[in-house]
């Protein structure tokens, strides 16, 4: 297998791993740009897988399945805008609490409904998304460079992924090109001044979390019914805490947003192909290490090594009128 | 009228208002436990049986209540200083290590009360160096902590894994484990303290650490209330600015708060590691670290409060694995759930029915 | 037909939990007229027009526009009826243009395209029509104060508003500026609009008002016409009795140089110069003012002294000793005693009991406990002493700080500073929010302190406190010291001043 | 004699499609055939697993049964508490009196799978997808790839494993992504022998059109036309057998180990892969059994010496 197959086995990868954390991503961008800390993405993902892979099994279709994970993942950021918005409690421990909630509940539920150790039974045919071939792939895929590419790496998704990439500059065009996202931005940097200019804080707040939550259900849907064809027990595995990551390191903008998770599921793929392989003159690495990696290089990118990233000034702060 | 600034005598804000958080809590977790077809009251019978009915079951409690003061303790400190530390679970781990570390080394040689001090202090000491990184990282870049700590649990995670696989695995043997101490590396169960009330702990694991647990609440107590650098800490979690007037430094304070809690994390340790398995296991400290949370929380961040919270989510454990027993439709993750409501409504929704009850307070006082 | 009055006030009450902050409130002001409202700080001035604009609800009262009685239940049913409002802390988001925060709530429409256009060409119409010329593409964190509040007024106008709220526009500006609003205000009149303009200043009262109110401890409890009152009388109205606002203090006696800062300059965190090049020496025995416009750099100047910002450069001496970059705590023990400017965010913590504040920032004192840990019965004693000697109420070291009235919470932390017999003070707006009383106290324990040979260091934004307390003055502008002058120069010329008019 | 018949599962739960689902397919036969009822349980968590084998021998169930190798030093513990109780443990040895510890040689059915790969794959390159990265696993990789070069001395094979943790033995999506690189790579049959884990394997497998291999039970019905076979470990008839010996008084503690001649590791055929399984591919698997039968084909097990010699 020569350099440029490893490329693009790779790129492929790479783009399978990324599209959670671009859906949650997003998703936490919509909340913490309105001032609303979202640490509970990773359980609303989990959430949304659960319910999208139980409404599949049960309706055998995915759309019907996403349209769940949808729906939960907007109930469980609705009970989110309940503590921090309505009773303006601590945004960080109501998201840590719908963590809990969600990783405990689905396995509980899965349990008692399907006794697979938490796991939903397995989907096949309609009740998943299934890649997509698009037209032309196996006829290009003998074109030197860029059939490989095309046949490997665009073509073969399922249609969430190219969602994802299409969610992208959707985002990008909301925040900045339509009142509500005016709105947004103003009311995650100065609530005061949204509310003297008429306009509910809460109210948008917790529009700002419905599409946080719609997000958060594409990202759970994601995980259970396309990439795999199950739930299974704490399928997030950490991926909602590395959006956040992302989502800091790029500064809570769109585009820079899905670089950022394309760098994460970069590195992803990079440690499991390298998993049993040797690198010249350091020899084989012990996997943990790629497997933390992920990990460490938040951390390097949260200490602001590579540049700090001014949050939105109002964000995790309760709005109260009255001190 | 706004309620939010009608002060509340001190049995209303520690004593119902958590009480009503927490019934409300439960009385969710009832409604889960109903939806999957099963009795809620039945459940809670079960459960209260399971943690209480017996003596070993009362040393099951206990031995689970002796890891949540740790990590209680732990969560409670950092939040006095104004950092939510979530990493507790890792540094409980790394805190594993250290106490390994020092059993294996002493246990051919001596007996476990020479070697228990020891322990102690390696396991506060692999504990707050794993706290270290975060803390000077929120010190120093400000790096906000919560997410830190979170990714060093994964970290902890890979490092622990590589290190009992690749390191203290026995060979031919198939768990990565290190091999079992010795009675000189073990902490002796506390079945005089349960004679004294005259039940038998049987298998249970309730062992010394529960004592150094109680002996941590004094000093954390100490700590925060009593000493200086609880006041620098309070001061600082309170208000950071007045910590700045003040002349309090920020670096300092927040990373010797983070040693402090990541070596009661650490602490955490020896319970399961010396005291029951006798050995360092692949993830023993088993979500114990993120109990803490709800502990601290709901102990309102007092040692006396997260002896008490403890001790509950201590029943909870053990009561729910007898229950999950013998209501195989309820798994234990059902726990998890509570715990999720409890940190939900003790903490994010603290003050949900404070204007309710200043209410029904001004009425009967007459105010 | 008699037109009826804009706007009529009847029996507005309000409680921010134990705080009465409107009590029974009437109030009528006519139609295209500038009327005044002016009161002590926390009469409860601010808390009525933000009823009045929706931003809270009264717990009782009627509010009529136009004589129609209406239900003011947020601040867009306040726009719709035509009232606008310039808060007392501008409400724009700092890292928007111009132009987005005009925009913001009246983007006429879904998508933002169509309403940009429209915006700009009203914006430019109010520019030629008020002289209220600003770039609608600057960053609203790039402008000037000055250019921040036309932001303001420009939102209100491009919503329509007939009746304008101004909650104290002046404390930030410098007389030149305030007179270009006030033109301003009174071409807005003259077209007919209402407007009502909260101030802590009596001659811009006089200046420009036809009608003018005073609230005092939640109460109204005058109005009268401009033309037809006093200062002397606003005055007494304002504080309930006679004011004295002279100190009795007898000549300095200055001795040898104790703090003296050389060529200091300090930068905030954006890399903006806010002290630029300042020199001064404070002697031992006198008390040096430093008057200003907020935000002309006092802030950090006093924050750098007290060593919480670090200066970029330039030297402090405290007896001949460098200290800059030195922190809190180590200057404290040098002898330097600060009464900051908010008492609270950095003076106090609201949330601790009352002994626990008496001894911040001097909680290492061996007096307090030896070793690691405090004794608390000690400090409580000292409490309890401070407690009595400075009558801070109610007498109760257990109870918790935020439950004590502002007066009595700066007592707290004058006691605290002057208690400790430091060598040097230095103060910023001792008595701001501060009652009477309180301030003739304070006062009085200031010049004690100058007196018993200390080094005074006074920071105030009220021009009258400088000249009654200090012996010399200091004026700073835009970061620099741009003069100095006697306690006894005119006010004229000091306003001059700290306008950088000279 | 009466029995009161107890089986605790490993963490995949109990509708694994694979381990434990053999588990407890051994219960229900035994259940249906005798009427005698058992109780099971299903740990979700490493922790939970002592606590259930106490339960059950503290409530005078007997035989315990606990399949995985994970409960092994709760297995040592508590059948130490309990001497009058029997149990068993599967795929872990216990050296206790009152426990009996079935192992499987799953180099040898790895090793015949192996060979089914080696002759199935058209570019030359299988894969291997393993679980939790431990000895026992290793020796399966191990039997695997000696099987599948006893076809083609150049064959290559590619080796993963998911994880290091338990959470390894449910992580389809990782388990995914390494058979998709593993494909990517060129291989066209790929076993897992991952636990639940395996479904991402046989379901990457399946969409991509190439061969898999199921592990423990039979998944040839998973994914049909795409699961080549499964290396069944006949894990049922160890908990019928341990039921049914110690019902007629004919327990016996110590090791019990089951290779291709005792029927203990089988590769499946039926009838979702007949159609894979040419016969060609059928004479050489009989072949290959009745020569490790025979011993003149040995297969190194892994874990003898933890090493894989090829
Ligand atoms: N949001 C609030 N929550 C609680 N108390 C408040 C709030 N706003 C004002 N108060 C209290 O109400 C009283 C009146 O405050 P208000 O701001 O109306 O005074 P003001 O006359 O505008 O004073 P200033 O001249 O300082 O602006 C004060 O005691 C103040 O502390
Ligand atoms: N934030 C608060 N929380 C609770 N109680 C408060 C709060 N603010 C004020 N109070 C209570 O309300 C009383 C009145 O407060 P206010 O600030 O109006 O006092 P004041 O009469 O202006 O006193 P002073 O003359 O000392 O400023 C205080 O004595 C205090 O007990
Ligand atoms: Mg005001
Ligand atoms: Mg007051």
């Amino acid at each position: 297998m020569d350099y440029f197959d490893i490329f693009v086995s790779i790129l492929g990868s790479t783009i399978r791993l990324s599209i959670p954390l671009i859906f949650t991503a997003l998703a936490g961008l919509f909340s913490e740009r309105a001032g609303i800390v979202d640490i509970g993405l990773e359980g609303k993902m989990l959430a949304a897988a659960f319910a999208a892979a139980c409404l599949a099994y049960v309706s055998g279709s995915a759309w019907i399945g996403l349209l769940g994970g949808i729906g939960i993942s907007i109930g469980f950021s609705m009970i989110h805008g309940f503590a921090s918005i309505t009773n303006r409690g601590n945004q960080i421990v109501s998201g840590v609490a719908l963590n809990f909630i969600a990783a405990g509940l689905t396995i509980v539920l899965g349990q008692a409904w399907f006794s697979q150790g938490g796991r939903t039974p397995g989907l096949t045919g309609d009740a998943r998304f299934s890649p997509i071939i698009l037209p032309g792939a196996d006829f290009m895929r003998d074109v030197p460079i860029v059939g490989p590419l095309y046949a490997n790496v665009i073509s073969g998704n399922n249609i969430l992924t190219y969602l994802a990439f299409a969610a992208v500059p959707l985002s990008w065009w909301i925040l900045y090109r339509t009142r509500f996202g005016l709105r947004l931005r103003a009311v995650g940097e100065n609530p005061a001044a949204v509310d003297t200019a008429g306009i509910s804080v809460s109210w948008l707040r917790f529009r700002a979390l419905i599409v946080t939550g719609i997000l958060g259900g594409f990202a759970g849907a994601y995980l259970a019914i396309a990439q795999s064809a199950a739930f299974i027990n704490n399928m997030s595995a950490g991926k909602g805490y590395i959006a956040l990551a992302a989502l800091i390191f790029a500064k809570w903008k769109p585009v820079p947003v899905m670089l950022a998770c394309l760098l994460f599921g970069f590195l992803d793929a990079v440690a499991n192909f390298m998993q049993g392989k040797s690198i010249p003159m350091i020899g084989e690495v012990p996997v943990q290490i790629f497997q933390a990696l992920p990990y460490v290089l938040t951390c390097i990118l949260l200490a602001g090594f590579i540049g700090i990233a001014h949050p939105p000034k109002a964000g995790g702060v309760p709005y109260v009128k009255e001190r | 009228m706004s309620t939010a600034s009608v002060p509340l005598p001190n049995w209303i804000s520690y004593g119902v208002l958590p009480v009503l958080n927490l019934l409300v809590a439960f009385f969710i977790s009832g409604l889960v436990v109903w939806s999957i077809g099963e009795n809620p009251f039945q459940a809670l019978k079960l459960l209260i049986e399971g943690a209480l009915g017996r003596g070993e079951a009362i040393g099951f409690t206990l031995f689970y209540t002796t890891s949540f003061i740790f990590t209680g303790l732990s969560v409670a400190v950092a939040f006095h200083a104004g950092l939510f530390n979530i990493g507790s679970e890792g540094q409980a781990y790394v805190g594993g290590l250290g106490a390994a570390l020092v059993a294996l080394a002493l246990d051919h040689y001596v007996p476990w009360y020479v070697t228990m001090p020891f322990a102690v202090i390696g396991a506060a000491l692999f504990g707050a160096a794993w706290a270290f990184i975060p803390a000077w990282l929120q010190a120093k870049r400000g790096s906000h902590v919560v997410i830190t700590t979170i990714m060093f649990n994964f970290i902890a995670a890979a490092l622990m894994v590589y290190l009992l696989v690749n390191v203290f695995i026995v060979p031919g043997k198939m768990a990565p484990e290190t091999r079992t101490f010795l009675p000189g590396g073990q902490l002796p169960k506390l079945d005089w303290l349960m004679a004294l009330f005259g039940m038998k702990l049987g298998p249970a694991p309730f062992n010394v650490s529960f004592i150094i647990a109680l002996v941590m609440c004094y000093l954390v107590w100490l700590l925060i209330w009593r000493s200086k650098l609880g006041y620098e800490m309070r001061t600082l979690g309170i208000s950071p600015s007045a910590a700045v007037y003040a002349g309090i430094p920020y670096s300092r304070t927040v990373i010797i708060a983070m040693l402090i809690s990541g070596g009661l994390a650490g602490m955490m340790a020896l319970n399961p590691v010396m005291g029951a398995s006798a050995r360092l296991q692949v993830e023993f400290v088993a979500g114990a670290g993120f109990v803490g949370i709800a502990v601290s929380l709901m102990g309102r961040s007092h040692p006396l409060g997260i002896v008490f919270a403890a001790f509950l989510f201590g029943i909870l454990y053990q009561g729910g694995a007898d229950l999950s027993f013998e209501m195989p439709n309820i798994t234990r993750e059902m726990i998890v759930v509570i715990q999720g409501l409890v940190i939900l409504f003790a903490g994010a929704l603290e003050y949900m029915f404070r204007p309710a009850v200043v209410r029904i307070y001004q009425t009967l006082s007459g105010k | 037909m008699t037109p009826h009055p804009a706007i009529e006030l009847a029996g507005i009450d309000k409680s921010f939990g134990a705080v009465h902050a409107n009590k029974n409130i009437n109030l009528t002001v006519a139609k295209g007229s500038i009327h005044g409202i002016i009161g002590e700080n926390g009469a409860g001035k601010s808390t009525l027009m933000s009823i009045l604009y929706g931003f809270y609800q009264a717990d009782r009262g009627e509010i009529r526009i136009d004589g129609k009685p209406i239900t003011i239940r947020d601040s867009q049913t306040a726009i719709a009826s035509g009232i606008g409002m310039v808060h007392q802390h501008f409400m724009l988001v700092e890292n928007f243009t111009v132009l987005e925060n005009v925009m913001l709530g009246a983007e006429g429409g879904q998508l933002l395209a169509k309403g940009v256009a429209g915006a700009r060409k009203e914006l430019k119409r109010l520019e030629a029509e008020y002289g209220l010329d600003v770039d609608p593409d600057a960053i609203i964190e790039e402008l000037p104060v000055g250019k921040q509040q036309r932001v303001e007024i420009l939102k209100a106008l491009y919503r329509g508003a007939e009746i304008l709220i101004l909650d104290e526009p002046t404390g930030v500006l410098t007389p030149a500026e305030a007179d270009h609003l006030f033109r301003i205000l009174k071409v807005l009149r003259d077209q007919g609009k209402t407007i009502l303009l909260i101030t802590h200043k009596l001659r811009e009262i006089m200046a420009i008002t036809d009608e003018v109110s005073v609230m005092r401890r939640g109460e109204m409890v005058a109005t009268r016409k401009t033309a037809e009152t006093t200062v002397e009388e606003l005055a007494e109205l304002m504080v309930g009795r006679r004011v004295l606002l002279r100190v009795e203090k007898g000549e300095a006696q200055p001795g040898k140089v104790l703090l003296s800062v050389k060529n200091l300059t300090v930068k905030d965190s954006r890399g903006v110069t806010m002290v630029d090049d300042v020199s001064f020496d404070v002697r031992e025995g006198e008390i040096l003012g430093i008057a200003g416009v907020a935000g002309n750099g006092q802030s950090e100047l006093l924050e750098a002294i007290a060593g919480i910002r670090k200066p970029t450069s330039g030297e402090i001496l405290i007896d001949g000793q460098p200290v800059a970059g030195l922190d809190p705590a180590r200057l404290r023990e040098l002898g330097l005693a600060h009464i900051p400017e908010d008492r609270h965010h950095m003076g106090l913590v609201l949330k601790f009991e009352e002994y626990e504040n008496s001894v911040l920032g001097y909680h290492r004192d061996p007096r307090y406990g030896r070793g690691a840990l405090l004794d608390l019965d000690a400090i409580r004693k000292d409490a309890e002493e401070k407690i009595a000697k400075y009558d801070i109420r109610p007498p109760n070291p257990r109870l918790k700080t935020a439950n004590f009235s502002g007066g009595n919470q700066q007592k707290i932390v004058v006691a605290r500073e002057i208690e400790r017999d430091p060598k040097m003070l230095i103060i910023g707006q001792p008595t701001r929010g501060v009652d009477i009383g309180a301030i003739e106290f304070i006062h009085r324990r200031i010049v004690e302190m100058r007196d018993a040979q200390k080094a005074v260091l006074l920071v105030s934004v009220e021009l009258d406190e400088i000249r009654s307390l200090s012996d010399r003055i200091i004026v700073m502008f835009a970061g620099k010291v741009v003069g100095e002058a006697t306690p006894d120069a005119g006010e004229q010329a000091l306003g001059m001043m700290m306008a950088g008019a000279v | 004699a009466e029995i009161k018949p107890a089986l605790v599962y490993g963490t995949g739960g109990k509708f694994d499609k694979s381990f434990n689902e053999a588990a407890y397919n051994g219960a229900e036969m035994y259940k249906k055939e005798t009427g005698t009822e058992y109780r099971d349980f299903e740990p979700t968590s490493d922790t939970q697993g002592e606590q259930a084998i106490r339960n059950f021998a503290s409530k005078g169930f007997n035989p315990v049964i606990a399949v995985s190798f994970a409960w092994t030093s709760a297995m040592e513990k508590v059948a130490a508490e309990y001497p009058d109780t029997k149990f068993v443990i599967v795929d872990s040895v216990v050296e206790l009196p009152n426990v009996r510890s079935v192992v499987y040689n799953e180099a040898e059915g790895s090793y015949l799978v192996g060979l089914l790969a080696g002759m199935a794959s058209k570019t030359g390159k299988v894969g291997f997808v393993g679980g939790m990265d431990i000895p026992l696993i290793r020796k399966f990789g191990c039997g695997y790839a000696q099987g599948a070069k006893s076809v083609k001395s150049d064959m290559q094979v590619f080796q993963n494993m998911v994880g290091t943790t338990g959470a390894a033995w449910n992580d389809p999506v990782r388990a995914g992504e390494l058979t998709k690189n593993q494909i990517d790579q060129g291989a066209d049959v790929i076993y897992a022998a991952a636990g639940a884990s395996g479904l991402g394997v046989l379901q990457t497998a399946a969409d991509n059109k190439k061969f898999s291999i199921g592990v423990d039970s039979n998944q040839n019905h998973v994914h049909p036309g795409s699961v080549l076979t499964s290396m069944v470990k006949r894990v049922d008839l160890a908990v019928y057998n341990a039921y049914k010996d110690l019902a007629e008084d004919k327990f016996t503690a110590g090791v019990q180990s089951n290779g291709i001649k005792d029927g203990g590791v089988v590769y499946a055929v039926d009838d979702n892969n007949k159609a894979l399984i040419t016969p060609e591919m059928k004479a050489a698997a009989d072949k290959a059994t009745a020569d490790i039968i025979a011993g003149t084909v040995k297969v190194h097990d892994y874990m003898t010496d933890n090493k894989c010699p090829l």
